[in-house]
Parts: structure tokens; C-alpha cells; sequence
């Protein structure tokens, strides 16, 4: 039966090399004498640190803690000693550390206890609680908590269950060895998925030019005897294997950005994914360990079975790089990340290292000036115009940017690919789109400061009131009192009603002094006292802090409590 | 009916107020760094000139003419402008204040915009009557707000450009404008043919 | 000579009475444009531009009494938004009320403190909490970097701390123009 | 440091204005044939100020020289201006017209890629505006020998009134508004029998009208290589049909034929080269049909009812003051945000 496949707008055909490294099977890495699993690995919170250094940890023992709303569990990847609990190089272009459990493997490999679950009989709310504890995310790349993705819609169900083995970028083929050698138990954990989203139908999304893994997938699907899954070949064109672009080639669907697909009756899940689902639910293995791509300069390009927290160069010495090695990059060529050291671990993100040197990925030449001519609009696969983008975003009219739909932008690199001009584009939408993150934090801040700045205002302007008013009782009350005072000695016949002219004068006279008396203490208590050899305007500067304290002060001069103001 | 068509029309393109005419430069220059001020300083220029065309028309032809000091032509006009232009300018300042700080300076300053005094004198010299000095006074600030979004268009998108410092801003802007004005060009001779 | 003055004086009767109706039935009261101001401004309360806190300073910008280069916090960029609202043209940032720097907080030397709470009252966003003879400590996240709460500490135990970058706060570069005249024809040559 | 993409497809901008610039040589060589080699001299002269002009430029901006004068777009400016002048301009008058399109329209505006209006069409409109005479004097296909060309455009005093005529268009013009007239000898000929003199061909002016199917050959291979896409030309050419199709077929006597203003002036250049020339022209696909429509309309316009002789060049200008707002309103719904 043949599908109606639809198109998306743009792409591109790099050349793939995708044969090198699937002439040799998924193999297998020696453990290293060192792990380092950052904690922060997928989308939301900072997991926190479960362990100290010098627990002894099982593999598959939970070392990191999931927090907040969406953040996923680190499980230890092998059993071993916790050497340390610190921040370390994490595989990010900033070369920013993140804390990390660094774990010393005793070698023994062994297991914790395991806790299988039967998906069939468990309500969706432990599942998906299960699998955020197994610390299963994405592993397309995104490293999205896969948990908060299994919900289906409003409706309770879902049309269409979209699993992504297209893998359109070059050079990476481990979904492709994953689908010729897991096909059947990447099948049980999609099942387990789509019983989770209650899916109409599963479509697995393969580019035509992994005939292999389609004939696998179709091969596990026939053994399964499950209906309404078919493994789809799409045709090969970059970025096919973008989540949007692959619901789009399937289903006609286009998820905007910014809303969720389980709204338009569809989700995404990618292969990797799904076999980690199987791993976690019917062997109880959280996610410690993935497969990883290592090709490029090196003599083997070959796919691993690793553990989390390898260091790269550990795994990459199995592949034989190249002399003239002088860089990993995480991920394929069109939207790898530069790796700021060699030694940075495998983390659950890393699908492929790239090992490249100057020769394979030369630099670009020189940026010329965007002469519009509009090959990144035929390329972009969102439909944008991204020489207007750019423009915008190098003069830095940021709101303009966004106004042209900056954040649709799902960076893939086609403009990049074909600029005539070897403009960077992509690092300029980066750019626009940190700042605009960075502004948008400010302006947060910023409100709530000024939410906490009135605040203090208005609570000053209260005290002041109830401060005039307790003294306002207290004169009453002194009046009153010398009134009676008065009242008693010269005149005992007289009321209150022609009270003695001195006697208020001099209770008045009395409080006032007092008022001024707290105000000098007050005051010497104030002054600052080192501001004797300062220039003078800073001298000013205080004078006009002073002024402002003085005001401040006044209504605050009994202690406060601080906290609760 | 098609010789008020070519008024309107003469008024908009062939003798462009700004960029044939050469009149209120001021504004053309000074309001039209953003597209959005560039409309609404179109708008309140369309209103004042088209009402002050038709105004100093009436007060030409029944104060000014039968007493006969139309000496007084250009001092009475000015009057009646700044007066219709201080009443849009309170108008605008209830109805659109930050369109009202937009407009800045430049708002009172319509009263100078030689366009405003220019077309109603043009009006007069060109023996227009009410109507033909209506419609020459909305098609002139058509014309006026047309070039003046046009180009506000062409800043913005200038603001991106590696402009030579020397010539940044306002300097570009002149080139730009003599640029346009000989784009206008083209449209010399239209309104003789017949 | 008459007929023209009594023209012209027909004319400004006409005006006036006219524009006066106007001014009365058109009067406008408040300001919206201060919120607008004050949005762009950065909340820190520092007091730097001269006024007592942003809004009064948002609000003496609307009014014409102040410059709109006077807020370092603000920087260069806060600069150049409130040129783009109020179409004025943009002033690098006066020097006389101080120099834009990265952005900080304040960190109370918990050793040295005294509990005086003087830097407690100064605290224009409460960010800082402790009690008299207790020792006090800063909020980080709510305090905006304002420095006002530095000159009034007796024991100068307040100092502040650039925000260090983390993985969250990391921002892409500016992509460098890579046409660096020199060097690019140098290496034309060699090539 | 480099950020991905780490691979890119091999393409430059030297290699699209290459392009451009052998896309020109099939209407160049009907030029040649028909109309002698001064056309070669003018480009030769046009190329050198274009290539000084940019130099220059180029050095007291403190930008590297060898990058931006090896990148062609000069050169395209400066072949674009020497086939859009009368071949027997005097070389003053392209020296004049190049530096002015180079320095103060595409220079002025940061160079490359950054000016909003087409150097060219800006240098032929200045240049007509400043000597109209000079840029109306066309000869005829054959008429003059290579010597006298060279003559003409190095000599001094030029007494070429006698030997040069206006364009097939103007002429026609002429032709037209004198036949509207009751009193002239021509009155009540129609375009078709005013088009039967020796300046003109079978469809256009004698010879221009196969230089005119020189650009249009390469202008469908442009097409063919993805450097332009078919939206301009098609858009220009159709609105150029129908509007001269409606005028022509309510009075054809008074009106010329839609298919002679395909083939006359610089229609098709217009369509292929200059319309197409995506720094100063419209670059989303609704844009672009639209400003080459209007340029179609408003080229008719002015040929017909205006003062100069070709209206493409005011026409491409008058557009390109448009372009921000064109491009601005006529952005295609991005993925997702699309209206099914």
C-alpha cells in the first residue's frame, strides 16, 4: 500500500555519508577509568545531586533527582565509587561547567535492583512518573523529558503517533543500526507508547535511503501481528528528520511553533527513544546508556553502545581518528555543536561525535555582504525569509526579527548550507535569539523589582500613617492625663471643657522634644562613618543617598521585621 | 469629472508636493525614521492641509477678496493654520498620546510646514475653485503622505545597512530623498497629455 | 488700513474663541507615556539618574525635565528605547551620573557584619534580610544591583559580584564579520 | 569560531553575477551585429569607472579591495548601464553615469547588497535628466561603421542630429501624436503602417528586437540555473500584455501593438536584468509579481504619455522606492502559520 506523502517547503541534500559506518555492527566500549555524568542533560530544571562523594553507587542507581515540573532523572551508568560531586566541562559550545557526579567504575559492572512495571496495567500518572524516575528523554537530539510528551490531548487519545527514524542528517546512523539490529524490541517500546497516547496509528518515518532498516522495522512489525503500524520510507531531503518537518511529510499536519502537537491529534517520538521506553518498562533499565555514531576522520566509523559520562576521546580512540583530529562535534555537520575539549562526556544528547579536521570541514570563506537573492528562503524548511532575518538581526532590531517569525526558526542550517554569501546565518538567528531570551529575563526582573519597590513604598507610607496615628493616641493620652493632672490641683470644680492653656502647651512642647531627641540618635546612628577620604562627588552621592534615607528612615525608624514587609 | 481625476492625480505624482515641489522637507526629514509615525504624521497633515485648503479658500474669497486686502493673503493664512493646527494638535494629545510624543516637535510644527501654506497659495495662483482647491489640498497630502511612508520604508530598512559613517543618518537620507525625487521625474509630462 | 485690521482682528476673534472651546473640551489629564517610560526603564531603584527611583525619574522624562541619557543601568540599549518611544535622538549616557557595568549583586561578608540593619533600610526592593544585631544576607535574586546599599554600611562588609554566566544565562556571540581587510588580502595574495 | 552548519554547498556571489554576466553575452552579440562593435567600446569604458569608481570607494572606506572588486557586481552595473545608453553616448557621459550608479547609489549605501535602488537605472535616469539630447540619440541598425562610432563617442563637437534618430519608440511616439493630429501629413496612419520605415523590424525597431531575443534566450537560461526565479519576467512581460493589449485593442490606430513594446526599448532587459536584480527588487514570490507588474505599468505609462523616451528605467526606480513596503506586506505565511 502506498502512502500520499506530502512535502515540506525548502531543504537541502548535503552529501550523506552515511555508509561508512554501517558496514560494522553496534559495538560494544570498555568501560573508562572515569565517568562524568552531568546532572543538567535535558530540557528543564537542575536535577539535584543524590549522592556524595565516597557513596558506593550500583549501576542503574539514581544519582540525580528530578525538579520541578519537567526535569528527568541521571541514573549512574555503571557501578562504582563517587569520587566527586562537581561542576565540570559539559558538551555545550560555551565550554560552561555544570555540577556533575564523577563517578570511578570498580569494574564489576553490576546492576542495582530493578523495577520492571507492566505498562498494560499501570494508570498513565505512575508511568509517566516511572519513566521521568528512569530519566527517559528524547534521543533525537532535543533531549526533551519523553514523560511530559506522553500525554495525549484533550481528547484522552491520539490520531496519529509519529515515530521519527528518518535521520536526515549526514554522517549519523545510529538509528539506522538501531532499527536493523533492535527492530523488535524498539517495536515493544513504541507499542508501549502508543497504549500510553491511546494512537489510532503508529507511522515510523525511514528516509528511502536506509532500504535496510525499513525492511527490519516492516520485518518486526509482521512478527508483531499489530495493525495500524506501518514503517514509512520518505524521500531523503535534509531536514526530513525535524520533528514538524517529519509530522508535515506524513500527515499534512503543521504544528506551529509554540503549540503542542498532541493539540493537532500528534506526537513525535524518535527510535532511540522508543527502545530506551522498552528498556526502562519491560527490563526496568533506566536510561544509562545510548548509541552513538562516531564517524568522520576516523579509520572505523563505526557505531557504540555507551554509557553516559564517557568521555568522548575514550570512545573516539576505538575509531581510529586521524593525525590531524583537531576538533568533536556533537552531532552531524549541519547542526552539530563544537565541543569545547576532547574529554567531555557522551551525554544522553550525544548521537553522533563528529571527529573533524580542517581539511574535512574547512572554514567558510569569507562573509560577504546578503545580496538578497533569496536561496535561503527556497532552502528554509519553515518557510521564512531568512535573509530578512539576518538583516534584522545584524543590525540587532530584535523586535523586527521576531516580527518575521524569528522563533519558527528551528535552526537546521539550510540558509547557511547555500548562502552564496557564506553568511553564518544561523549563528546570527542564535545570537537574536539569546539576546531576545536574555531581555526577556530582564524585563522579568525588572517588573519584579519594581512590584517589590512599590511594595516597600506603600508599606513605608503605611507605618508612617500608623506610626502619626499611635503618636496621635499617645498626645491624646498625655494631654489627657496632664488635663486630669491639671484638673485636680487649682480647679477641682472645673470639667474638662476649659482645660489650663499652659499645661497642653508644655505636654506638647515635651513631645515634640522628644520626637527630636530620637530623631539626632536616629540620626548619629545613621551617618555613615567611613566617607571621610572620598572624592567629592561621591561625597555628593551620599549626601543624596542620606537625603534619601532620611526619608526612608523616618516611618522606619522602629525595628521591622524585614521578611514579611 | 476626469479634469478633478488629473488634479488629484497631478497632485499625488506628477507635481509631488515633497519630492517635485520640494516643499515641507522638514517633516519629510525629520518624521520619517519609523513607518508608524510616518502614517500617522500623514494623517494629521492630510487633515490640517485639506481643511486648511478649504478654510483659507472661504476666507480668501468672502472676507479677504471682498474687502479687498488680499495683501493679507499669506499673514491671514498662517493664522488660520496654526489655529486648525493647534486644534489637532489637543485632538491628537486626547486621542493618541504617544502618537502626540511621537510627533514630537513636529507636530506644532505643521504650522511651518511650508506644504500647508504652499498648497493653499498654489490653490489661489492656480484660480482653483472650492472643490478643485479640496481636492488639490487631499491630493497633495496624499502625495505627501505617500512619499513620506515610502521613505520612512526605505530608512528602516537602511537602518541595517553599513552606511559609511559620514553618511549615516540624516546625510543618506538627503541622497535618498534626491534618489526618489528623481524617480518622480518620470512622471513629468503625464499631466499634459491628452 | 482699517478694513485690514478689522479683518485680521475678525479672523483672531474667530480663532480664539474657537481653539479655546477646543482647549477645554480636549483637555487631557494624566500621562500614560510615564507607564511606557517606566517600562523601559531597569527597576534597579539606584537612584543614579538624580530622582528618587525610576518611576519619578520615568515620570520627569515625560515632562521634559530630564535627559533620557541619564540611567546607567539602563545602558546604552535603554538609551537608544527611549529615543525610539519618544523620537528623540540618541545621547551616549552622561557621565556625570556614572558608567554602565555588568551587571552584579551585592554580597554581604557575612564575617564582618554587624546587624546595624542600616543596609536593610537602604534596600530599595527589601532583598535584604536579617534583623538588628542579626547577622544580614542578601537575596540574589531579587536585588537588582543598585549599590545603595553599600555607602551606608559602617563596616564596608557589602561588596559587589559580577553575575557569573551559567548554562542557562549563556548567550550566543555576536557572529564576528569575518572581513578583516588586511588580513583578507594578505591572504588573496598568498593564495 | 565556526558554528554549524560545518558543510556548505559550493556557490558565490562572484559565481551569480559570473552568471549574470554570460546570461548578457547572446544579446550582446545580436548588439554587435546589428548595430556595430561601439556597443563592446562603451562596455569596455563602463567596466574600467565601474571598477575605479568601486576602488576607490572601497579604499577610503578602510574595506578589503580584492574581495569586493573580484565579486562582479560592479562589472553587472556597468555592462547593464553601457547596453541601456545610446551606443554612440559620448565615453564622458558612461564614465559619468558608471561612477555616479557605483559611488554615490550602491557605495554610499554601505556597497554590495545594500542599496535600495538600482545603480543603473539610477545612472540612465540622472544621465537623461541631465542631457536629455544626448541620451536620445540612437542610430539606426547598420548605420554607422565602426570608425565613426569610435569617432562619435571620443570625438569632440558632435553634429550627429543628421545621422541619428530617437529610438524606435519615441519615434513611433512621435509618429502616433503626429498622426493624432488633424493638420499632420501622417494624420489618420495607423501604428502599423507609421511602423513600416527603415528604423523599424518586423515586430520592434530593425535589430532591437532580435538583441531583444538575445536577453530573452538568456534570460530563460538565468531561469534555467535557479539565478532568477520566473516570477519577475513573467509578471512584467503579462502586465506589459495587457496593458498595452487594453489601450491597443480599444484604439489601435492611436496605440502601438503589445507585442512591439515586448520587443522595443529595454522591455526585455528590463525583465530579465534589471527587474531581476534582487538587491534593490522585491524578493518575496507575491512581491515580485507585483513589482514587476507595477514596473510593466508604469514603463507603459511613461513610453506612452511621458516625457522620455523609455520608461524602464524610471519605472525600475519608482519600484524600487516601493520594494520595503512590498516586501514588508507580501511575506508568505511561515510553517504552521499558514491558513488552509
Amino acid at each position: 500500500m502506498l502512502r500520499k506523502l506530502f512535502k515540506f517547503h525548502g531543504g537541502v541534500k548535503p552529501q550523506t555519508n552515511k555508509e561508512q559506518s554501517t558496514t560494522a555492527p553496534i559495538a560494544a566500549v570498555p568501560l573508562p577509568d572515569r565517568l562524568v555524568i552531568p546532572l543538567h542533560q535535558a530540557v528543564g530544571g537542575h536535577p539535584r545531586p543524590l549522592v556524595q562523594p565516597g557513596d558506593r553507587v550500583f549501576k542503574g542507581q539514581r544519582i540525580g533527582g528530578a525538579d520541578g515540573s519537567l526535569s528527568s532523572a541521571v541514573h549512574a551508568s555503571t557501578s562504582g565509587l563517587v569520587r566527586a560531586v562537581a561542576p565540570a566541562v559539559m558538551p555545550h559550545t560555551s565550554g560552561l561547567t555544570t555540577l556533575s557526579v564523577i563517578i570511578e567504575p570498580d569494574g564489576e559492572d553490576r546492576w542495582g535492583e530493578l523495577d520492571k512495571v507492566n505498562y498494560r496495567s499501570t494508570p498513565p500518572d505512575e508511568l509517566r512518573d516511572f519513566l521521568r524516575d528512569a530519566g527517559v528523554v528524547g534521543l533525537g537530539g532535543a533531549v526533551f523529558p519523553s514523560y511530559a510528551k506522553l500525554k495525549p490531548g484533550k481528547e484522552g487519545k491520539l490520531k496519529t503517533l509519529v515515530i521519527n527514524g528518518a535521520e536526515c542528517e549526514p554522517f549519523i546512523t545510529c538509528d539506522d543500526m538501531l532499527m536493523r539490529e533492535r527492530a523488535g524490541d524498539m517495536l515493544k517500546g513504541i507499542l508501549a507508547m502508543r497504549h500510553m497516547l491511546q494512537a489510532e496509528e503508529v507511522l515510523i518515518g525511514i528516509e528511502d535511503n536506509k532500504p535496510q532498516a525499513v525492511a527490519a522495522v516492516q520485518a518486526a512489525i509482521a512478527a508483531s501481528g499489530q495493525s495500524g503500524i506501518e514503517a514509512v520510507a520518505i524521500p531523503t531531503r535534509y531536514p526530513a528528520g525535524g520533528a514538524k518537518q517529519l509530522i508535515r511529510v506524513l500527515t499534512g499536519i503543521e504544528v506551529p511553533h509554540g503549540r503542542r502537537s498532541t493539540d493537532f491529534g500528534v506526537q513525535c517520538f524518535n527510535v532511540g527513544t522508543a527502545y530506551s521506553i522498552y528498556e526502562a518498562l519491560e527490563l526496568g533499565r533506566p536510561l544509562i546508556s545510548r548509541l552513538v555514531t562516531v564517524a568522520g576522520n576516523v579509520n572505523a566509523p563505526r557505531n557504540y553502545d555507551v554509557l553516559i559520562g564517557t568521555p568522548m576521546d575514550h570512545l573516539v580512540r576505538l575509531a581510529g581518528p586521524r593525525a590531524d583530529t583537531d576538533r568533536y562535534i556533537m552531532g552531524g555537520p549541519m547542526m552539530g555543536v563544537r565541543m569545547p575539549a576532547f574529554d567531555v562526556p557522551v551525554v544522553k544528547a550525544t548521537n553522533c561525535i563528529l571527529v573533524g579536521s580542517e581539511a574535512m570541514f574547512p572554514a567558510p570563506a569569507p562573509e560577504m555582504p546578503c545580496i538578497r537573492c533569496g536561496e535561503c528562503a527556497k532552502a528554509c524548511p519553515a518557510d521564512l525569509a531568512p535573509f530578512e532575518l539576518y538583516w534584522f538581526s545584524r543590525s540587532k532590531n530584535f523586535g523586527k526579527a521576531q516580527e518575521y517569525h524569528l522563533f519558527d526558526c528551528i535552526e537546521c542550517g539550510c540558509c547557511s548550507f547555500v548562502c552564496p554569501s557564506h553568511i553564518p546565518l544561523v549563528d546570527y538567528y542564535r545570537f537574536s535569539k539569546s539576546e531576545i531570551w536574555a531581555r526577556e529575563r530582564e524585563k522579568e526582573a525588572a517588573d519584579a523589582a519594581r512590584d517589590r519597590f512599590e511594595f516597600k513604598n506603600h508599606r513605608q507610607e503605611r507605618e508612617k500613617l500608623e506610626k502619626a496615628e499611635k503618636l496621635a493616641a499617645k498626645a491624646a493620652a498625655t494631654r489627657e492625663k496632664v488635663a486630669a493632672d491639671g484638673a485636680t490641683a487649682p480647679a477641682p470644680g472645673s470639667d474638662a471643657a476649659t482645660p489650663a492653656k499652659p499645661a497642653p502647651d508644655a505636654a506638647k512642647r515635651a513631645l515634640i522634644e522628644a520626637a527630636m531627641e530620637k530623631a539626632r540618635q536616629q540620626k548619629a546612628q545613621a551617618a555613615p562613618k567611613n566617607t571621610d577620604q572620598l572624592s567629592p562627588d561621591v561625597q555628593a552621592e551620599i549626601a543624596d543617598i542620606e537625603a534619601r534615607r532620611e526619608i526612608v528612615a523616618k516611618p522606619a525608624a522602629s525595628p521591622l521585621p524585614p521578611q514579611d514587609a | 469629472m476626469t479634469s478633478y481625476l488629473f488634479v488629484i492625480l497631478g497632485a499625488v505624482l506628477v507635481n509631488n508636493v515633497v519630492l517635485v515641489r520640494i516643499l515641507g522637507l522638514c517633516p519629510f526629514m525629520g518624521v520619517s525614521r519609523k513607518l508608524e509615525t510616518a502614517v500617522g504624521m500623514g494623517a494629521a497633515t492630510t487633515f490640517v492641509l485639506t481643511l486648511g485648503c478649504g478654510t483659507s479658500y472661504l476666507v480668501d474669497h468672502y472676507v479677504l477678496m471682498p474687502a479687498g486686502v488680499e495683501y493679507l493673503r499669506t499673514l491671514a493664512f498662517i493664522v488660520i493654520i496654526a489655529a486648525i493646527v493647534q486644534v489637532t494638535e489637543l485632538v491628537i494629545q486626547k486621542t493618541s498620546p504617544v502618537l502626540h510624543q511621537v510627533l514630537g516637535i513636529y507636530l506644532p510644527l505643521i504650522t511651518t510646514n511650508c506644504a500647508v501654506l504652499g498648497v493653499p497659495l498654489i490653490n489661489v495662483a492656480l484660480h482653483h475653485d472650492l472643490l478643485e482647491s479640496l481636492l488639490f489640498g487631499f491630493g497633495s497630502s496624499v502625495g505627501f503622505s505617500l512619499v513620506l511612508m515610502l521613505f520612512a520604508g526605505i530608512r528602516e530598512r537602511l537602518d541595517g545597512a553599513d552606511i559609511p559613517v559620514p553618511f549615516k543618518g540624516t546625510a543618506i537620507a538627503m541622497v535618498t530623498a534626491g534618489l526618489m525625487s528623481l524617480a518622480f521625474m518620470g512622471f513629468a509630462g503625464l499631466d499634459k497629455y491628452h | 488700513m482699517f478694513t485690514a485690521l478689522f479683518v485680521m482682528t475678525g479672523i483672531a476673534l474667530v480663532l480664539g474663541a474657537g481653539l479655546g472651546f477646543a482647549s477645554i473640551k480636549f483637555k487631557v489629564e494624566g500621562d500614560p507615556l510615564v507607564d511606557k517610560i517606566d517600562a523601559i526603564l531597569p527597576q534597579t531603584q539606584c537612584g543614579q539618574c538624580g530622582f528618587p527611583g525610576c518611576r519619578p525619574y520615568a515620570t520627569a522624562i515625560a515632562g521634559g525635565e530630564a535627559e533620557i541619557n541619564q540611567c546607567p543601568p539602563g545602558g546604552e540599549e535603554g538609551i537608544r528605547k527611549l529615543a525610539d518611544l519618544l523620537g528623540r535622538e540618541f545621547k551616549p549616557l552622561s557621565e556625570e551620573h556614572g558608567v554602565e557595568k555588568p551587571k552584579s549583586v551585592a554580597i554581604i561578608d557575612e564575617n564582618t557584619c554587624i546587624g546595624c540593619t542600616l543596609c536593610i533600610q537602604a534596600c530599595p526592593v527589601d532583598a535584604i534580610v536579617g534583623a538588628a544585631k542579626q547577622m544580614h544576607t542578601i537575596v540574589a535574586s531579587e536585588c537588582t544591583g543598585c549599590e545603595l546599599c553599600l555607602a551606608p554600611c559602617p563596616v564596608d562588609c557589602i561588596t559587589m559580584e559580577p553575575i557569573a554566566e551559567t548554562v542557562d544565562t549563556w548567550k550566543w556571540r555576536y557572529p564576528v564579520f569575518q572581513i578583516a581587510p588586511a588580513a583578507l588580502d594578505t591572504a588573496r595574495q598568498e593564495a | 569560531m565556526i558554528n554549524s552548519p560545518f558543510v556548505r554547498k559550493a556557490a558565490s556571489v562572484q559565481s551569480v553575477m559570473l552568471q549574470v554576466l554570460l546570461a548578457l553575452v547572446p544579446g550582446i552579440a545580436a548588439y554587435v551585429w546589428f548595430f556595430g562593435a561601439g556597443i563592446l567600446v562603451q562596455i569596455a569604458i563602463a567596466s574600467a569607472a565601474a571598477l575605479a569608481g568601486e576602488a576607490a570607494m572601497l579604499a577610503i572606506r578602510g574595506k578589503p579591495k580584492a574581495i569586493f572588486l573580484t565579486d562582479l557586481s560592479a562589472i553587472v552595473t556597468a555592462w547593464l548601464i553601457a547596453l541601456t545608453f545610446p551606443p554612440i553616448a559620448p565615453w564622458w557621459l558612461t564614465v559619468t553615469g558608471t561612477l555616479l550608479a557605483v559611488v554615490v547609489v550602491k557605495q554610499l549605501y554601505g556597497g554590495l547588497g545594500q542599496n535600495p535602488f538600482n545603480p543603473a537605472m539610477a545612472a540612465f535616469c540622472l544621465m537623461i535628466v541631465a542631457y536629455p539630447a544626448l541620451m536620445s540619440q540612437w542610430p539606426a541598425a547598420g548605420q554607422l561603421d565602426f570608425k565613426t562610432q569610435l569617432d562619435l563617442i571620443f570625438g569632440g563637437l558632435r553634429q550627429v542630429d543628421a545621422i541619428t534618430g530617437a529610438t524606435p519608440l519615441d519615434a513611433l511616439r512621435t509618429a502616433l501624436r503626429a498622426a493624432a493630429n488633424p493638420d499632420s501629413q501622417v494624420h489618420g496612419l495607423r501604428a502599423a503602417q507609421l511602423m513600416d520605415g527603415p528604423a523599424f523590424g518586423f515586430l520592434g525597431g530593425k535589430g532591437s528586437e532580435w538583441i531583444a531575443l538575445g536577453y530573452l534566450v538568456g534570460g530563460l537560461w538565468l531561469i534555467q540555473r535557479r539565478i532568477i526565479t520566473w516570477h519577475i519576467p513573467f509578471a512584467f512581460c503579462g502586465a506589459l500584455l495587457v496593458t498595452a493589449g487594453l489601450l491597443w485593442g480599444v484604439r489601435p490606430d492611436a496605440f502601438a501593438s503589445p507585442v512591439f513594446h515586448l520587443a522595443s526599448g529595454g522591455a526585455m532587459l528590463g525583465a530579465f536584468f534589471i527587474l531581476t536584480d534582487p538587491v534593490s527588487g522585491a524578493t518575496t514570490p507575491r512581491g515580485k509579481l507585483l513589482f514587476a507588474a507595477g514596473a510593466a505599468v508604469l514603463t507603459y505609462v511613461i513610453r506612452t504619455f511621458g516625457a522620455y523616451p523609455d520608461g524602464i528605467a524610471f519605472a525600475t526606480l519608482l519600484m524600487n522606492i516601493l520594494v520595503p513596503i512590498i516586501d514588508m506586506k507580501t511575506q508568505a505565511p511561515v510553517f504552521g502559520h499558514k491558513k488552509d
